[in-house]
This record gives structure tokens, C-alpha cells and sequence, in this order.
């Protein structure tokens, strides 16, 4: 079992009925399977992590180039790479449950069968306190349609989640839409305990010289902190529009930017890109946002959740 | 082990126009193989967001550790900066290494070019001191590039080195795949393994000849990184498989690579990067 | 009249009869009424520039603070405060008829009857060439519609000013939508003579210690670098919808950032924000075209248009 | 005639920390009145993309100008790291100035709060070569704010100076206003000018004590800037005007201002901005 740390209570958030040692989450696919963390954090010390996007099936991705840098962020399209929920459950889980750390399996498909597929398996894996459902990557559109960017498609998979998981679950919301308040209402009265929000931008960049994208795939997911003012402009919408939490995202790199979020009607975050770039950045905004409520004699963070003051 | 930490810079110098020599003090040990890489930025530099790959250069004493490299774009220009006394962030070591094996019969053949230099200088060191017998083969875009890829720390290890230069200015003109082309012709290859680090093009040269002159060959692929650790799968290469690309198609260069048996690579998909 | 200048012919561009110099176009908002940049730079190298948005009555705008800079960009909530069409045309018109560049007037209103009403003011203005409809501008939402983003509503509006107007009428998309082509098609079977993209994204940035948006109006318009990769997208995607000519904007501020347009299906581009920090930016943009020109052996520049390469 | 070019720096030293004198040299004659303003940027730093305005704080010369600064974030961090010999981004001179009426019997007040002293230097100087009857009044955090804010320089002049510092530290303990304020009561009001620069509070309660003394008073206001010459319309403040916010109520500080009559000022609709 993991050692005894020291917790700041002012941090622990619970959401639907999970506990979190403080609301900083690994963004999924920018966590890995967590253990690539072991070495460079405490895992005990982070409020969870999402998966890296699990399928029934293993996928095998996109061809590179998948990343480019931008100003301000990152554009990706990796085509959710990844083992497949089973091998998760087999190579993966039974080492993650050495530490004590909230486990959010991020879920994907092409299909609604596809999800529920592997909704299926992953029940049966231990350890797992929560589903993701990944319903706006903008990287895999089979058929041209994102299902997250309509309320009806959204709401309609959220239904069959519900009835499907064993666990709590979680909508991740695509912020490429009109009104993001629709979907995320479609959702939250399809069953959806939690919604998490934003999931990458729909962005292109161009090789001026040969003339081709930057990514092979064509287009890709914009995220960092070029994303962030949209980010929070989201979260603060939808914080008005539903009553379920909120699960702040988009380009979070320290705790200043996390607050924004909370500020604005998240009760928890989770932090992507800038893991890449500053591997410790959740120690680091966790020690921030303990400072915070230090300095500012906050005894509850979740007390500021939805703060914001607005005539 | 993998270390994360601000590392404090003792030099930044520059070595022609262009190519610079950056050496940091861990202040702690490090463990470096030949061939492995660190994920580097300027500390606080606000632009570019992702630090950049290079291969380490060289370790001088446990703590020390230097990189040689060429200023590109953004990342390199903002290192270019760093000023003595100053930190970069750092993570290392990270990727495989450069197998050595030490059997007395054993042939290397180190393939260079351009700032690949920075990749085998340490491993070229190792079979210089070793009883492998050992060829240097380095090419570079001019005598310029050539001493800004460090000519010099190469020549010094007294490894039998041909030189080219796509110019002509220094040493044999044209690609370093010709030298190395003619001497496999002479048999050289026998019993031998080709460890080549250069642009895209000159590796998929370097894996043709080998395979032509059925010798082994291990190349060192550069990608595009955003972690460096494993975590973004963003960095990968197409690797044959049995079948059409499946799951098993990519692996990570920063993880499962940098280096690669030449023979594992689907050149023609991961063209689209170079 | 202007002095001779020797203009690159390879840069000059046509869009719906008008005659641009070259591609470089000021964008509206970020340079005024043009006379402010006479001290700066030759307007008379310009290929043209787009007004503030100009009202059928004078309007005042939002309260302060107005602008926050945010990374790689900046969010704004000016309000469109603006001298109405009336002055610009007594007050502006006069000296800028001194210049050799194109003047576009960049058209605002609540409602259809204000647009209509702005461009019958305008069109007794001697020396516009073109209505540019802000159909897009996120910080004055009466109602809180944009009329651009339905496709219904901007076709509507279109087919209302293409009959008022005595000019071509370029239309101004917004980017917050789900699909940008729907409403681009909409606008282009309405009668649009040309299509501009993009208008700043809706944004907020919180003040963690006031808790309060750091824009008196709450929301902002988000520009700048941060934007362009959304911006290169969506033109691409525009391009492959419709056939009229397309004018890109979003976080331009070299010559390779406006190739990127091009490339993807830009006839022309504007540069907005790059003006504040780099007010001579469009001169270095016109420049570093030619010289992409000379070293790449191009003849026409508008030959690159949409030439970028997909399979 | 607005000068847009890259000057070069001369110095840029730290005068207490956080507080920093940059000079640069701008290669032709730059005309620059008291009170005008600059918009400066390091020289191709990506991070953060607009400059920041920063008033003309001396003259050397027809074209070395200084500027004296305080290090609050990102742009300001970014200006203190720019070394002797590099660029900057210079667009100059912007804004009104002091104006300054040398009528015998005038009488001029001036009032610095904090870095708002980088304003007034100039005028200072000009009032002490004039045959105006000045008085200073100079309010700081704390003794190394009013060091860092050119205490130095503004001493040097001879003008009758009073000093507070908020912790007591130097000179009379509290807010400058409070000096201010018996000063007027005294009397010494009577055909004067406040001529006031610090931070938002300090201005509108000067404003406040000149009404009530009805002194006249002109104020030199900050606000976020876009661009500095007036085509963002991002750095209004609103303006009495006759009867509810109308097309008139929002002037440009950069424009129009930065130095306005303080009776003109609705204070407590531009209060979010401080
Ligand atoms: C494992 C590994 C080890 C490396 N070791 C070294 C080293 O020791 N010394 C050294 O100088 N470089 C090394 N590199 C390459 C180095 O990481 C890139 O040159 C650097 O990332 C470029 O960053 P930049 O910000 O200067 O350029 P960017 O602004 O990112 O790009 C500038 C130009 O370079 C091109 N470019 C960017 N990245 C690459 C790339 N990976 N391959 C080819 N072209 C690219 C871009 O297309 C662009 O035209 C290594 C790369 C890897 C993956
Ligand atoms: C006409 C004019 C003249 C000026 N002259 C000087 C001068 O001579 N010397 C000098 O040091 N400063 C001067 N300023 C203020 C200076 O421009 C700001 O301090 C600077 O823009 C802050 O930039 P930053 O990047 O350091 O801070 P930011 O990262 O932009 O902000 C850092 C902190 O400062 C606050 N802040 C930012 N801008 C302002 C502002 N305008 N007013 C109050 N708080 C702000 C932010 O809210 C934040 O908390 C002047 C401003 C104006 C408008
Ligand atoms: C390389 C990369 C891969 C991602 N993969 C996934 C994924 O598999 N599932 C998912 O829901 N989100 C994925 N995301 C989106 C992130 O979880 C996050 O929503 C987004 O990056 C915005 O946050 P950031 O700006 O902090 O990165 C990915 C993002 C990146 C950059
Ligand atoms: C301060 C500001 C004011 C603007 N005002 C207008 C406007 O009046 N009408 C309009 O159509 N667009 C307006 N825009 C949008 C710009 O014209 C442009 O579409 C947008 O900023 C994206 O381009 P950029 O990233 O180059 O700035 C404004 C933008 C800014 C930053
Ligand atoms: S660089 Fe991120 S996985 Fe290799
Ligand atoms: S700063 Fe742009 S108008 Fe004043």
C-alpha cells in the first residue's frame, strides 16, 4: 500500500460520491497509463488520472507526423492509439492499484456499440472509480460525424452508457459546437453524473513549402494555453446550465489558471499539455492551490466553485 | 532513472555559425549511456511550450553533461539564449542506446551526418577504447557544419574517420553514403554493424546499402516530441509488422527507440515527417 | 493622388472586380479608421484595409476594462464603439480618397434594419469599395443571438444587404459554430460576392483575486497567434464548400502565417492584433510575399491559392 | 511625428529590486514633451505579444531617452531580462502632456505615487527651470519602492519635496494624500495645479481633495493598452458627459489622454479596471 502522506484537507473534493485527495486530474492522453508518472511524481499525492482513450479493441492510430507545436499550444492527431480496455484490465491495472490515486478509465469508440463494448469489459476491472466518455475527439471521425457536437447523438450514447456502467460517469464535451450549453444539458438529463470539459479544438497547420499539413491526418486537436480563455468561457457557461459538476480543462499549467476554472464553476480540473512540458506541473499546482487557500483563509476550495462575480 | 530538475548552465558557446555546445551540472549523478537523449528548455521561457530532444554529447565527470546542437527554429533559438549561471529544465536520460558488443571480431561502423554527430560521439569513444575494430563515417553540409558538428572531438579519438562535405569545402565531395557504399563493396561489411544518426533521407540510404550488403544495421530516428517520456504517443514510427498497420504498427521513438534495427522501419510511412 | 509606387505584380489580387494591390489587408477593429496608420506606414503599398465597424448611429461601446492579453493572443470587449456611418463618411472619407488602397467598410447592427440601414448611409460614401458584414462579433449579443451563427439567419441577413447595397458584399463568418460550411454555404447561395474568416472566438479570463472577469463585459472576443491554427482550418474547410473567393484572418503576423492561408483556400488575408504590437507588420507581410515568390519561382501568388496538398 | 523603430539599449539597471532605468539610444532625434508615453517590447520576444506602455521618464540629448520602470509581470519581466547592445521595439511619443503655464503668480503641485513619479520627472524638471512655484509631494510603499521610483533623481531637482512611505519607513508614514491635503488646507491651493500620477485609489481621492478645494487638477491615467495609438479602442476611460453613457462618455488614454482634467473623470465607472 501507498505510504502515509499528508493531505491538505482544505483540497479533497468528492464527485458523485468519489473521493479526490484534491481536484487535480492527469488530463487523459496526455497520463498514459499513469505509471509512466511513477518515476517523475508522487501518484499518491494526485487527486486521479484519465486514461489514455480506451477501445474494446486495441488501435493502432494514426501515421505520423501526429504533433505539431503552435503558438501557444499544441496540435495532435494520434488517432487514440491504444492498448484496448482488456489489456488495460491485464498489463496495466493490477500495478496501478499499488497507489492510492483515483483512476478515471477515458472511453472511446466509433460506434455506440463500440462503447458500450467496452464499457462492458472495463466493469469488470478493479480499480477503476469512474468512466470518461471521450464522445468529441475531433481525430477519428468515421463518418464525418463528431457524436459530442450533437445533443441528440450525445444524449442517446449517455443513455446507454448509464445503463451499461457500473460506475459513475463522466461526458467529456466537445467544445467544437454553437452552444455548448445544449449538449452539456442533452447529457446532464441523459444520466451523465459529471460532465468534463474541453476537449481539443479542430485546428490546421500548413507546411508553406511543401504545401501538405503539418499532420498527416490533415487536421488536429488545438489544447495548451492558447485554448484556455475559451476553456474557461465554457466552463462558465455550462456551470450556469447544468446542476451536475464540472470538470475544468484547457491549457492548465499552473494554479493561478486552475483557479480560473474552479472560479468559473469547476469543482474539479485536470491538467494536459503541460505535463508534457513540465512533467511535475500537477505537484505543482496542487502545492499552488494549497498557497491559495493559505493566503486567502479558504478552508474549503470547493467553497469558490462557481464563485464568480458577474452583474 | 529518470531525472527531472533545473539544471544550472556552465557554458553555452557557439562552435561555427549556427551550431552551438551547451554544458549544464546536474548537480547530482547521472547515469548516461551512449546514444540517449534529454528533453531540454530554457527555464521560465514562456514560448516555445515543449521542450526539445537532444542526444547527449558528452558527460564529463557524474554531473556534468553537454549537448551539441544546431540552432533550427524556436526551441533552439530560445536555447541559444541561455546565458551562463542560468537553468534549463531538464529530464534525462531517456530512450534506449547504442548496443556495443565487445567480441574481438566484432566490426563497427559509425555513420554520422550532420548534427547526428551528437548522437555517436560518446558511443565512438566507447569503441575507441574498446578492441572492436571501428570506421567513421561522417558527412556533414559544409566545413562550416562540420566543425559546428564537432569535427574536432570526433578526429580526436583517432578512430579511422572519411570525411564529407556536400560542397566540397572539406574532405570528399558529396553524401556519406558514397564512402560507405564503396567500402562495404570491398568487403568491409563482414561480421560488422552499421550505427548511423543523420537527416531522414541519409538513414533510409544508410538501411538500403545494409541491406543490399546484408549487415546490420541500427539507425538512431528522430520525431517530432512532445514528452520525451512516453506519455503523448506522438513520436511514433512505423514499424513493420506481419500484415497491413495494425496495432502493433508505431512505436514510440522516444520510448522504444531512439534507436531502431534498420530493418524494422517502414521508411515509406513515415516519410510524410522529413 | 498618391506618389508612383512600384508594386510586386505577382501579389496583385481580384475579389469580385476589385482590384487589391496585393492580398495584405488591414482587419476591422484593428485599424481604425486607416488615417491612424498614415504616420506609420505608405497606405498606398497597402492592398486595402476594413473599418471599424461602422453603425447606422454613432455607438459608445462597453465600459473598461475592455482588452486583456491572454497567452499567444488577447480577448477583447469593445463594444463596437464606433463614429457612425454618417461621420465616417464626412469626417474619415475625405483624406482617405487621398490614398491609393482599397477601403472597405465593415458593417454593423442589432438587426437586419440596422444593417440595411448602415449600408444605405454608405453607400453615398464616394470611395468604399466594399461592405464587409460583421455578421460575427461576439461582444454585443442583444437578445443573445448572433445572427452568424445560423445559417438561416446570415442568409436571410445576406440576401437583405445584396439588395441594399450598391457594392460587393463580402460576409464575415463567425468561428463559434459546429460547422462552419453549413453557414458559409448559406451565405454564398444568398448572394455573398466573398466570404472573410475568422471573427474572434468567445473567451473569459477570471481575476482569481477579485473573482471577476477580467472584461467588464464578462465574455471577450479571442484573437491573435493562439487562434491561427482554428482560423488555417476553417478556411480549408470553407474553401471546399463554396466557390466564391475567401479573405483569411486569424493571428496572422508574417508572411509565412498568411501562406498558410493561402495555401489552404485564401484569395486575400487581413491582419488584425499583429497591427497592435507590430504596427508596420503589413509592409513586412507584403515584403516576405514577394520574397516567397522570388525564391519559389511563383508568378501569380493567387496561383497558390487552395493549392495545398491532401490525399 | 511618431517614431516607430528598434532602439538600442545603453543600460538596463536594476535601481532597488523591482524597479529597473532602462536607456536606449534611438539613432535619430526623438521630440518628446513631459508626460508622453512609449509602447516598448523586447525585441522578437514571442511571449507575451503586446508592449507595454511606459511613460518617458528622461531625455538625454535629442535621442537617448530613459525609462523607468517597475517589474509586475510578464511584459515587464521580459523588458528587465533585454542586456546592453540588444533591441527594442519602440513606437514614441504618444499621448498629451503636462501642460505647463509659466504665469508668475502660478503655482504647481505635483503629485507621484509609486512608479507614477516616472511621469512626472520631466515636468519636475521643467517647473524647477521655470519661475513657477512647484511643490512635490511623493508617496511610496515602502523605502526601497521610493528608491526604486527615482527618489534620487527627483530630489536632485530642489523643489520643496515631501515624502510618505505606506510602512513609515522613509519620511511621513501613510498615503501622500494625507500631506496633500494640509498643504491645501493651509491654503497654498490658490491658484495652483495638482498635476497627479500613481496608482487608480490615489488619483481619484486627489480628485476628490483638489474638488473640494477646487484646485485645479490633471490626472495621467494607466489602463490596459492594445496598441498605444488609439486604433483598439481597449484603453478608454469614461468621461463626464451630459446625461447617461452615450457615443461621447469613452475617451482613449492613449489618444486623447494619458493626461486628462480629474473632473472630467467618471471614477467609479472605470473602478473595475484598478
Ligand atoms: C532523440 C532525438 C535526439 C536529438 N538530438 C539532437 C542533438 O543532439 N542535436 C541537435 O541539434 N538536434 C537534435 N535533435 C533534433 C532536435 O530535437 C530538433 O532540431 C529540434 O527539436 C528543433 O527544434 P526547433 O525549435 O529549433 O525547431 P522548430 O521550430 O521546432 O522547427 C524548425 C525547423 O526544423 C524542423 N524540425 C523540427 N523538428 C525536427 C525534427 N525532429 N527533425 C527534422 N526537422 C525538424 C521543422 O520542420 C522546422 O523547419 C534530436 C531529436 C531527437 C528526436
Ligand atoms: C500611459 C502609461 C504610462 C505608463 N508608464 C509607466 C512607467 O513609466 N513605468 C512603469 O513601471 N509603468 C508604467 N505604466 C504601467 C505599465 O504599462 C504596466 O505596469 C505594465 O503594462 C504591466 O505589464 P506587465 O506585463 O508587467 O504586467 P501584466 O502581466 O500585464 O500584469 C501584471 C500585474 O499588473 C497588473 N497590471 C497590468 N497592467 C496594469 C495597469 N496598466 N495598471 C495597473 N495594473 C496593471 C495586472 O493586473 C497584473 O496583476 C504606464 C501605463 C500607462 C498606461
Ligand atoms: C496528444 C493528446 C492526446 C489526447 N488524447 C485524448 C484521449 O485519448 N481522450 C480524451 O478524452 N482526450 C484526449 N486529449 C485531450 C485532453 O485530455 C484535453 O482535453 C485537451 O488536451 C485540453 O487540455 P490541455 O490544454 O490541458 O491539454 C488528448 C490531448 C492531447 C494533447
Ligand atoms: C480589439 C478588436 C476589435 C475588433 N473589432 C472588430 C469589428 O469592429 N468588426 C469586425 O468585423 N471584426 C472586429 N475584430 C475582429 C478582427 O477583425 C479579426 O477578425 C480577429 O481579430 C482575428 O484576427 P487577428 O487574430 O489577426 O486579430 C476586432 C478584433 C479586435 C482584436
Ligand atoms: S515524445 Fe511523447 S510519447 Fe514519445
Ligand atoms: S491602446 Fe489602443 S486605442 Fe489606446
Amino acid at each position: 500500500m501507498a505510504e502515509a502522506i499528508n493531505h491538505d484537507p482544505r483540497l479533497a473534493i468528492e464527485i458523485a460520491g468519489i473521493r479526490f485527495h484534491n481536484p487535480v486530474i492527469g488530463a487523459s492522453g496526455t497520463f498514459g497509463y499513469g505509471l509512466e508518472f511513477a518515476e517523475l511524481i508522487d501518484l499518491n499525492r494526485l487527486g486521479g488520472f484519465a486514461t489514455k482513450g480506451l477501445s474494446a479493441r486495441p488501435l493502432s492510430g494514426n501515421p505520423p507526423p501526429r504533433i505539431v507545436e503552435t503558438h501557444g499550444g499544441m496540435l495532435n492527431a494520434i488517432g487514440l492509439q491504444n492498448i484496448g480496455a482488456r489489456a488495460f484490465i491485464k498489463e496495466k491495472l493490477p500495478q496501478l492499484r499499488g497507489y492510492d490515486t483515483q483512476i478515471i478509465a477515458n472511453v472511446f469508440g466509433y460506434s455506440d456499440d463500440d462503447y458500450i463494448e467496452a464499457i462492458s469489459i472495463l466493469n469488470d476491472g478493479e480499480g477503476i472509480v469512474a468512466y470518461e466518455l471521450n464522445i468529441s475527439c475531433p481525430n477519428v471521425k468515421e463518418g464525418g460525424i463528431v457524436i459530442g457536437n450533437s445533443p441528440e447523438s450525445a444524449a442517446r450514447l449517455t443513455e446507454k452508457a448509464r445503463r451499461a456502467s457500473t460506475r459513475p460517469l463522466i461526458v467529456k464535451l466537445s467544445p467544437n459546437v454553437t452552444d455548448v450549453t445544449l449538449v452539456a444539458r442533452a447529457i446532464a438529463d441523459a444520466g451523465a453524473d459529471c460532465l468534463s470539459l474541453i476537449n481539443t479544438i479542430v485546428g490546421m497547420s500548413v507546411d508553406v513549402n511543401t504545401r501538405r499539413p503539418r499532420l498527416s491526418y490533415g487536421t488536429g486537436g488545438l489544447s495548451g494555453p492558447a485554448i484556455r480563455p475559451i476553456a474557461v468561457r465554457m466552463v462558465y457557461e455550462v456551470a450556469r446550465a447544468v446542476d451536475v459538476p464540472l470538470i475544468g480543462i484547457g491549457g492548465i499549467a499552473c494554479a493561478s489558471d486552475a483557479l480560473e476554472f474552479i472560479i468559473a464553476g469547476a469543482t474539479a480540473i485536470q491538467i494536459g499539455t503541460a505535463n508534457y512540458y513540465d512533467p511535475t506541473v500537477t505537484m505543482k499546482v496542487i502545492d499552488g492551490l494549497s498557497a491559495h487557500c493559505q493566503s486567502n483563509g479558504i478552508e474549503k476550495l470547493n467553497s469558490i466553485t462557481k464563485s464568480i462575480l458577474t452583474e | 532513472m529518470m531525472i527531472e530538475t533545473l539544471a544550472t548552465v556552465e557554458s553555452n558557446r557557439e562552435l561555427a555559425p549556427g551550431y552551438r555546445l551547451l554544458t549544464v551540472d546536474f548537480k547530482q549523478d547521472v547515469q548516461v549511456s551512449p546514444g540517449q537523449f534529454a528533453m531540454l528548455k530554457a527555464h521560465a521561457s514562456i514560448e516555445p511550450l515543449l521542450r526539445r530532444a537532444l542526444a547527449v554529447y558528452g558527460v564529463q565527470g557524474s554531473r556534468r553533461i553537454s549537448f551539441l546542437y544546431q540552432v533550427l527554429g524556436r526551441g533552439t533559438e530560445a536555447l541559444a539564449q541561455v546565458e551562463k549561471e542560468a537553468s534549463v529544465e531538464a529530464l534525462l536520460p531517456l530512450g534506449n542506446n547504442w548496443p556495443v558488443e565487445r567480441a574481438a571480431n566484432q566490426r563497427a561502423i559509425v555513420v554520422a551526418g550532420g548534427i547526428g554527430s551528437a548522437s555517436v560521439l560518446m558511443l565512438c569513444k566507447e569503441l575507441a577504447a574498446s578492441s572492436v575494430d571501428a570506421q567513421l563515417f561522417f558527412g556533414a553540409a559544409s566545413k562550416n557544419a562540420a566543425t559546428g558538428c564537432g569535427l574536432a572531438d570526433l578526429s580526436a579519438l583517432g578512430l579511422p574517420l572519411t570525411l564529407t562535405t556536400d560542397d566540397g569545402s572539406l574532405g570528399e565531395r558529396g553524401f556519406v553514403t558514397a564512402p560507405l557504399e564503396r567500402h562495404l563493396r570491398e568487403g568491409a561489411g563482414a561480421g560488422a554493424t552499421i550505427y548511423a544518426c543523420g537527416p531522414w533521407v541519409m538513414m533510409k540510404r544508410v538501411a538500403e546499402i545494409a541491406a543490399q550488403f546484408e549487415v546490420r544495421c541500427l539507425v538512431s530516428l528522430e520525431a517530432p516530441m512532445g514528452c520525451g517520456f512516453g506519455v503523448c504517443v506522438g513520436c511514433v514510427v512505423a514499424i513493420k509488422t506481419d500484415g497491413p498497420l495494425g496495432y502493433d504498427s508505431y512505436k514510440r521513438v522516444c520510448t522504444e527507440g531512439s534507436i531502431f534495427p534498420a530493418e524494422t522501419i517502414r521508411w515509406e510511412v513515415n516519410a510524410m515527417t522529413h
